[in-house]
């Protein structure tokens, strides 16, 4: 076990050194996403942000969990939402793809746009919706299928793919999700059989196998173990190339490690938002200081 | 609280003795005791009701009692026509029943209300399901009995007319008998006919024949047949080939016919179907909540990765939730189904007592089932009948027990661990 | 087979003589083919079709006895066969649900009114005697014989002898229990009308069932009990139960039912003839008509192993003809809607024929 | 297929897929619609089916109030049942309703503690291997169909009765009670059980840690907390002994009485319906309507229990939060 | 929100200065504990541990939850257990009142001493030692009782107290668990109005109320908010004058804060127990080091 946390710490810190200096050069490595049909050139130049939430309240029934709350989260970068449990992180993830939707007393006023499209608008098609904006949850869930099934799942959905298709858009995204080598002799085993860590990447291989332009992740690491953390931790060094990514996490060194820019929410509000070097180095706010401190939480 | 003591400090509290211990332990294990000689008990209750009905039926227990129809002498009765009932009625309850307690169970679990007025209608439905779980069987027999043996009173039949209101899946024939024992058949054209005067060269046929003479009683072989008519003053045919087409020409037919399984018609009378029906209104509620609990047992993570991948809600449910609750669901229609195969009461009050022969070979077939003619025997004062009565429930009992075994073999090797 | 038995029906050739439905037709040509056709013995399966019989519960047994048999000569015709009392068994034979209608007592004024109007046209056939037996628990030591007033006096409404005791004096004082047949009896019917009058009525603390096993059960099952049924259901549990002599009032003994004395009327004022009532329409199907005259012919022999009497030959006889020439209507209610009184044989007339509208 | 040749190439195909048509929406959107309608049919059904109970028992209820023989005040005041029999028929549902409540209060007598003391012995005491044998035991006991349990009655149960005590009837209320009584038992053990067990382990936890016994630990901990589930459970037995039909059709006879003695042959509310179907009467006349009058009450009065037992059941839902 | 944090960061550093230095002499100040009749002076005298746990080893089934644990736990002190998730924290802390008893499959071999008795032998009376050794869980678990009724459950199984006698016990239990003055006046209220803080702070009245010598607490604080966490940690420190306490925690921050010796486990094994001042700022090892760091778990 020693060396294994060892490595982890090590390695964690290099690839964290390498992504932070390369962001911007690595946005030119963009062929092959499938994002690429929707974000044309035009676009990409028009915008910098793949989300702009702005001045965003949320309630449940009368509990206001979100308060005016004002974030840009940059295309094509790592951000992080860290804060104490119940600050309303989960929330904000939430109506990013309007997974609260279910939620039958949820209910969010102000702006929250991908684009010119508005996400909170009661016409937008929240089907495509989440097609374009994929999630990934604290839990793993891989539905008692195929592994092979449960990253065709939304293919199927969406998609006329024939077999070969089906069959090439399967390995691709767990080649990306960096599970291929391990189960490409078992793809037709059921997937509840990986181990934790394993499911937790299926279930991106799975996200990114519809091809979603921005990636939410709900403290994707908190069930697992310290390698897989590692794992995942490494896919999404390799996926920000790609994809936006929003990462909700616990775990301080986790979002200091991963991300390029850190939201700190507390009891509903962003107390500070920047990059994630001066957040943890040198926040403004002193909540954010004794928090990321571990002074209070 | 004495005010004293809210100023006094905690120092000076005196401490109370400790109880002794033997006075609490023997508590305990008295009321182990208790426990234990109740469970007990509970397990040789069921002891002897099992030992009672294995005393009686054993003995009774034989191929003559499974292949039998019910006779009056209890040597020869046996069950055929009551077994071939119950599995009529329960196929086809099961085959009603099932899609539309999974359906209602799948729009209350999967399908929130989206507004105010359908939350309340949801709750409503809620609250009816629970209630009706709780209405006494021998109340939804009444039920079946008005709205579906006869229709509120809606179709009384026509006495002059041969058919019903509204008839499905058979064809008539008119019967004759000829003088040499043959059915004639001869099909019928419009159903509302008076019968038929015979005249020679009509349309007839005579069931066929197989190499040793015997006659196969099967409307697709039918033979087409030359019918020779007589009179009273013609001479009386001798040959016995003759003679089995001869029909006098004052014959008088009988109205037969060819009905398919499926056969249909209104109102259902007391048939198959109507007991059928209100089996459904009785196991209906259970496999509603049977199936609901199924549903709520399958993780929501799930649901929300499904979610979370674009699907629509009813893609979530035939491609997620539904396969993953299929386990839970069959166990509980399969409970369900087992309680209707022993429900009595309502097909009681649908079906009467009748001494019945013959399986149901239509949907609206006379019936009876299992329970039905164990209670008929169980009423009789001879203890041959009891014996009998006794055999046929180890028989009914043996149905059972495979189902809840069934159940219990899904619920533990289909099961598979969700998450 | 049921051939040898049937003793008293000259005509024990039926089965295949009657098929085209004429009584014109000549009986010897029919008798010749009986005896020597190995149709007659074997099944036919040829025959199909269902024939649906309700109603006594007295005659139950005669007609399951009768289906039975019938069923293994023509194994295709369903014959069922429901128990709800004559009285509900009319009910649905005179809205012309049901083929046969068993009956342990004649058809009433009303019902045969009832038939009238929906066009329902039958044909009467009594097929037994039946003894009314009063029946007490096999233990009870003190009930020797009943006298009509003692039985007046444990059954009427207005007297409704609560104790043993309050019947005959030197009785002990335990108190009565009554098991009866159900109000849509014919032998309920039967029994009030001997019992009560056609003015009174019966007690109303009686356990009642439409289905007399309940009642076997009943008094057999208490020791100070006393019930009524058919004589066949007392046969069938005489070792559960002991029948009560009756004081015949014309000549003052005391009568047990049994065969003789039930058929000579001896057993007065309790024998009293079976029927069943076959629904003309019906008659001209091939397998109803089968029935009909199985079921007649058979009626001497399945009367005698269910427990009942066998009638004269006579009664048979006439009843064969009334069925093939579709004699319908009943001799029991005359022309201005009352009861006809007197032994079947009397009353079983083609005179009293009454063939309504 | 693992040269990075063959990856660029893999690259390219996906890109090309995911660039292609997507499935028209508009197709999943009416589907969609429709499966919702046929959904809403069949819960609508369910509704469907009681409108239908409460339509056809009040129209015929009403039907056998509009004759002259019967009042409400007769229905509802006497203890005279006689719609058969007598010389002036009397509709006195009290005769049905003692004999029901005879039937139950024996039933229950056997079921309640029986079946409470079995599931605390199930959720609290029993080790893991005896209660993997008794809960499919009871779950067996639970399936077995009521006419067993009636001629079990018959057969078994009066005869011993009267063996213990001549003054037995062959039908009588407790003989029927008792194997009501068997009946409703795994019922309430079982519900009971579920109860028990939905007691968060924590407050046994909490006991324990205080140094109770076993019994401490239930019976001033984990039966109060339980206590609105447990009355649930017994307000579904009742009710289910209310309505249950066969045992006392078999072995309670045909004698409706107001009585308190449970030697005595009884008729209970179910019994009478059985009787009338069973062929009594057949479709005319005002003993026909009185058994819907009287399935009427008997569905009045089970389905006030199962509102009680769900208006229980919702506070015991919240005791934890 | 935020003066409350910061002051809580200040009381609780202060607390912990004071009560560490005035644990010798706070253990006269005994007289009144309801241990008193149990815990006889000589006996206090002989044994400087309240606890002494010799080469443990437990099993749930085939697994092994703990291998070989010894540590010694000082009379009146806080002792805090820390560790990964899973490490066998809790299980040590069920042995300790025997609490593993319910769990079926539950075996342990080894020594586990109070005093002279071993509290692991088939024959020692569970009851009574349960009372001698108090436990109070993660997740509050008043009974749906009254607040009154809560508290005096213990004293009603064990004592032959009259009414007055128990009100007494209940109040100086009340007292002593820094809860009297918010239910003084609504002690028949259902104790499950209290908030969570509330309810964990009368989990710990119940718990002195019958009087132990040892209070076992398993992450008491998980669930709370941090103004009840404070309160829960004032607590602890006042009780450690009477109560010998052993908790176990998550949080680095509160373990630092709260105890005076520290236990680390990692996968079933007492990687290094010492004083919690060493064990913070200078771990003997590498394992100990990257976990009170943060770096790992
Ligand atoms: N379905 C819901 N109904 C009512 N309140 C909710 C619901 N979901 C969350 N909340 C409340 O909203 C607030 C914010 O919840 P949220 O899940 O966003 O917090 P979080 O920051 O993600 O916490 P955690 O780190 O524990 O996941 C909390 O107070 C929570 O209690
Ligand atoms: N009842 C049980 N049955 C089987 N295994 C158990 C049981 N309780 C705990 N375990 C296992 O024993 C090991 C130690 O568990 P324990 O609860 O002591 O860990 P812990 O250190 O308290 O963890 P946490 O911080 O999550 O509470 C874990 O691997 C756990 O899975
Ligand atoms: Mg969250
Ligand atoms: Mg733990
Ligand atoms: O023979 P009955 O059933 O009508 O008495």
């Amino acid at each position: 076990m020693v060396p294994r946390i060892n490595s982890m710490n090590t390695v964690t810190k290099a690839n964290t050194v390498t992504s932070k200096n390369t962001v911007t050069t690595e946005k030119e490595a963009f062929a092959g996403s499938p994002t690429i049909q929707t974000a044309t050139p035009t676009e990409i130049s028009q915008e910098q942000f793949a989300l702009e939430i702005l001045n965003l309240d949320s309630w449940y029934g009368d509990f206001q969990a979100l308060h005016g709350v004002t974030i840009k989260i940059p295309r094509n970068q790592v951000t992080a939402f860290i804060g104490p449990s119940g600050c309303g992180k989960s929330t904000l993830l939430r109506w990013c793809n309007r997974m609260n939707d279910t939620i039958a007393i949820a209910r969010a006023s102000g702006t929250l746009r991908m684009g010119d499209t508005d996400l909170l608008s009661k016409s937008i098609d929240v089907v495509d919706l989440r097609r374009r904006v994929g999630i990934v949850f604290q839990k793993a869930n891989p539905f008692p299928k195929s592994i092979f099934d449960n990253v065709a799942f939304g293919p199927r959905l969406h998609m006329k793919a024939n077999r070969s298709e089906l069959a090439d858009l399967v390995e691709w995204s767990l080649r990306k999700a960096a599970l291929w080598d391990e189960v490409k002799d078992r793809l037709n085993k059921p997937a509840l059989g990986l181990s934790g860590g394993q499911q937790q990447r299926l279930c991106i291989a799975r996200a990114i196998a519809v091809g979603p332009e921005v990636l939410l992740m709900d403290e994707p690491c908190s069930a697992l173990d310290p390698a897989s953390t590692l794992a995942i931790e490494d896919l999404m060094d390799e996926l920000r190339t790609q994809y936006t990514i929003v990462i909700v996490t616990h775990n301080m060194q986790q979002a200091s490690r991963c991300s390029d820019k850190t939201a700190f929410f507390f009891e509903g509000k962003v107390v500070e938002y920047g990059p994630t070097d001066r957040i943890f180095t040198n926040p403004e706010n002193k909540q954010t200081e004794d928090y990321v401190s571990g002074r209070f939480g | 609280m004495p005010e004293s003591s809210s100023q006094s400090n905690s120092d000076q509290r005196s401490t109370p003795e400790l109880r002794g211990r033997a006075g609490r332990m023997l508590t305990e294990k008295w009321f182990s005791y208790l426990c234990v000689a109740t469970a007990t008990s509970s397990v040789a209750v069921l002891c002897w009701l099992l030992y009672s009905i294995l005393s009686h039926g054993l003995p009774a227990l034989s191929w003559t009692l499974l292949s039998n129809p019910p006779e009056p002498d209890p040597e020869q009765a046996g069950v055929r026509p009551a077994f071939f009932g119950t599995v009529w009625v329960c196929a086809m309850c099961g085959l009603m029943t099932l899609p539309i307690g999974i359906a209602t169970a799948i729009l209350l679990e999967e399908f929130p209300p989206k507004s105010k007025l359908g939350g309340w209608v949801y709750g409503l439905i809620q609250l009816n399901i629970s209630n009706l779980a709780g209405v006494p069987s021998v109340v939804y027999g009444i039920l079946g009995l008005t709205a579906f043996v006869s229709m509120f009173g809606l179709f009384e039949r026509d006495q002059d007319s041969q058919s019903s209101g509204f008839e499905l899946g058979v064809t008539y024939y008119n019967q004759f008998f000829s003088e040499g024992d043959r059915a004639i058949l001869i099909p019928v054209e419009n159903v509302d006919d008076k019968l038929s005067v015979v005249s020679e060269g009509m349309e007839a046929y005579t069931f066929a024949r197989d190499a040793d003479g015997a006659t196969i009683v099967d409307y697709s072989k039918l033979v087409p047949t030359e019918i020779n008519v007589i009179t009273y003053d013609d001479p009386y045919p001798e040959d016995p080939a003759v003679l089995e087409n001869t029909l006098f020409a004052d014959a008088e037919a009988g109205r037969v016919s060819q009905k398919s399984w499926y056969y249909f018609q209104v109102p259902f009378g007391r048939g198959v179907l109507a007991g059928a029906m209100t089996l459904m209104l009785v196991i209906l509620p259970v496999i509603i909540i049977s199936s609901q609990e199924a549903l709520r047992a399958v993780p929501s993570s799930l649901r929300a990765g499904a979610l979370g991948l674009g699907a629509t809600p009813w893609q979530v449910v035939r491609t997620v939730t539904l396969p993953a609750a299929i386990p839970g669901i069959m166990t509980g229609a399969i409970l369900a189904m087992s309680r209707a195969i022993g429900e009595t009461a309502p097909i009681l009050i649908i079906a009467g007592i009748v001494y019945i022969r013959n399986a149901p070979q239509h949907l609206m077939d006379d019936f009876t089932v299992m329970p039905l003619q164990i209670y008929n025997w169980t009423s009789r004062p001879q203890e041959a009948f009891h014996d009998i009565a006794a055999g046929g429930i180890i028989i009914l009992l043996a149905i059972l027990l495979s189902f809840n075994a069934i159940a219990v073999l899904i619920r533990q090797k289909m099961q598979k661990p969700l998450s | 087979g049921c051939e040898p038995a049937a003793p008293t029906v000259a005509d024990n050739s039926v089965s295949t003589s009657d098929t085209a439905g004429s009584g014109k037709k000549m009986p010897v040509a029919a008798e010749a083919t009986s005896t020597e056709t190995p149709v007659s013995t074997t099944a036919n399966t040829e025959l199909q079709g269902r024939v649906e019989i309700d109603g006594s519960s007295t005659v139950f047994p005669i007609s399951e006895a009768t289906a039975s048999e019938f069923y293994k000569k023509f194994p295709n015709v369903t014959v069922n066969v429901g128990v709800s009392g004559t009285g509900g068994g009319f009910k649905r034979f005179t809205k012309g649900e049901t083929d046969v209608s068993d009956a342990s007592r004649p058809i009433k004024g009303e019902e045969f009114d009832a038939a009238n109007e929906s066009g329902v046209s039958f044909v009467e056939l009594p097929v037994a005697y039946d003894g009314l037996t009063i029946v007490v628990h096999k233990d009870n030591d003190w009930v020797d014989h009943l006298t009509v007033d003692e039985i007046k006096t444990i059954f009427n409404a207005d007297t409704a002898a609560k104790s043993w005791s309050e019947v005959r004096d030197g009785w002990p004082n335990k108190p009565i229990q009554i098991f009866a047949p159900g109000t849509d009896s014919g032998t309920f019917d039967y029994f009030m009308e001997v019992v009560a009058g056609k003015k009174g009525s019966l007690r109303a603390d009686m356990s009642t069932s439409e289905d007399d096993n309940v009642l076997v059960t009943g008094v057999s099952g208490s020791p100070s009990a006393i019930g009524f049924f058919g004589v066949a259901y007392y046969e069938e549990n005489k070792d559960k139960l002991k029948a009560v002599p009756v004081i015949n009032p014309e000549t003052g003994d005391a009568v047990s039912p049994e065969s003789s004395t039930i058929e000579s009327g001896e057993y007065a004022p309790f024998s009293r003839p079976l029927f069943i009532y076959i629904n003309a329409k019906s008659l001209s199907r091939p397998e109803v008509k089968r029935f009909a005259t199985f079921y007649i012919q058979n009626a001497p022999k399945m009367a005698e192993k269910t427990g009942y009497v066998a009638l004269p030959a006579d009664i048979y006889k006439m009843g064969l003809k009334n069925v093939r020439s579709r004699k319908t209507g009943t001799h029991y209610v005359n022309a201005d809607g009352e009861k006809r009184e007197g032994p079947v044989t009397e009353v079983f007339q083609a005179t009293n024929l009454n063939t309504g509208k | 297929m693992n040269t990075p040749e063959s990856t660029a190439d893999l690259n390219d195909r996906v890109r090309s897929i995911l660039a292609a048509d997507r499935r028209s929406l508009r197709g999943v959107r009416i589907r969609e619609i429709g499966v919702y309608a046929v959904l809403v049919l069949c819960g609508v059904f369910s509704l469907l089916i009681t409108i239908a109970i409460v339509g056809v028992l009040l129209t015929e209820t009403l039907n056998f109030f509009r004759s002259d023989e019967v009042t409400l005040s007769n229905f509802l005041g006497s203890g005279q049942w006689t719609p058969l029999l007598g010389s002036t028929k009397s509709f006195g549902i009290w005769a049905l309703i003692s004999g029901t409540m005879l039937v139950t209060v024996i039933a229950m007598a056997i079921a309640l503690p029986l079946g409470l003391i079995t599931a605390v012995y199930l959720s609290e005491y029993a080790p893991r291997k005896v209660r993997a044998v008794l809960k499919p035991v009871l779950e067996v006991l639970a399936g077995v169909p009521t006419v067993v349990y009636g001629f079990f009655a018959l057969v078994t149960i009066t005869p011993f009765l009267q063996w213990l005590h001549g003054g037995f009837n062959v039908f009588n209320a407790t003989s029927g009670g008792i194997a009501v009584g068997i009946l409703c038992l795994p019922t309430v053990c079982s519900l009971a059980e579920d109860a028990l067990q939905a007691v968060p382990s924590s407050l046994r936890d909490g006991a324990y840690g205080l140094g109770g016994t076993r019994f401490d630990a239930t019976v001033k901990v984990i039966l109060p907390a339980a206590l609105s589930g447990i009355i649930s459970a017994f307000l579904l037995a009742i009710a289910r002994a209310i309505g249950e039909t066969m045992i006392v059709a078999i072995a309670c006879g045909s004698r409706p009485q107001v009585t308190g003695d449970p030697r005595d042959e009884i008729q209970t509310m179910t019994g009478f319906m059985v009787q009338m179907a069973g062929g009594d009467v057949s479709n005319f006349g005002i003993e026909y309507y009185s058994m819907y009058a009287v399935a009427f009450t008997l569905f009045m009065i089970t389905l006030s229990l199962t509102m009680i037992g769900n208006v229980v059941r919702r506070r015991y839902r919240e005791a934890y939060e």
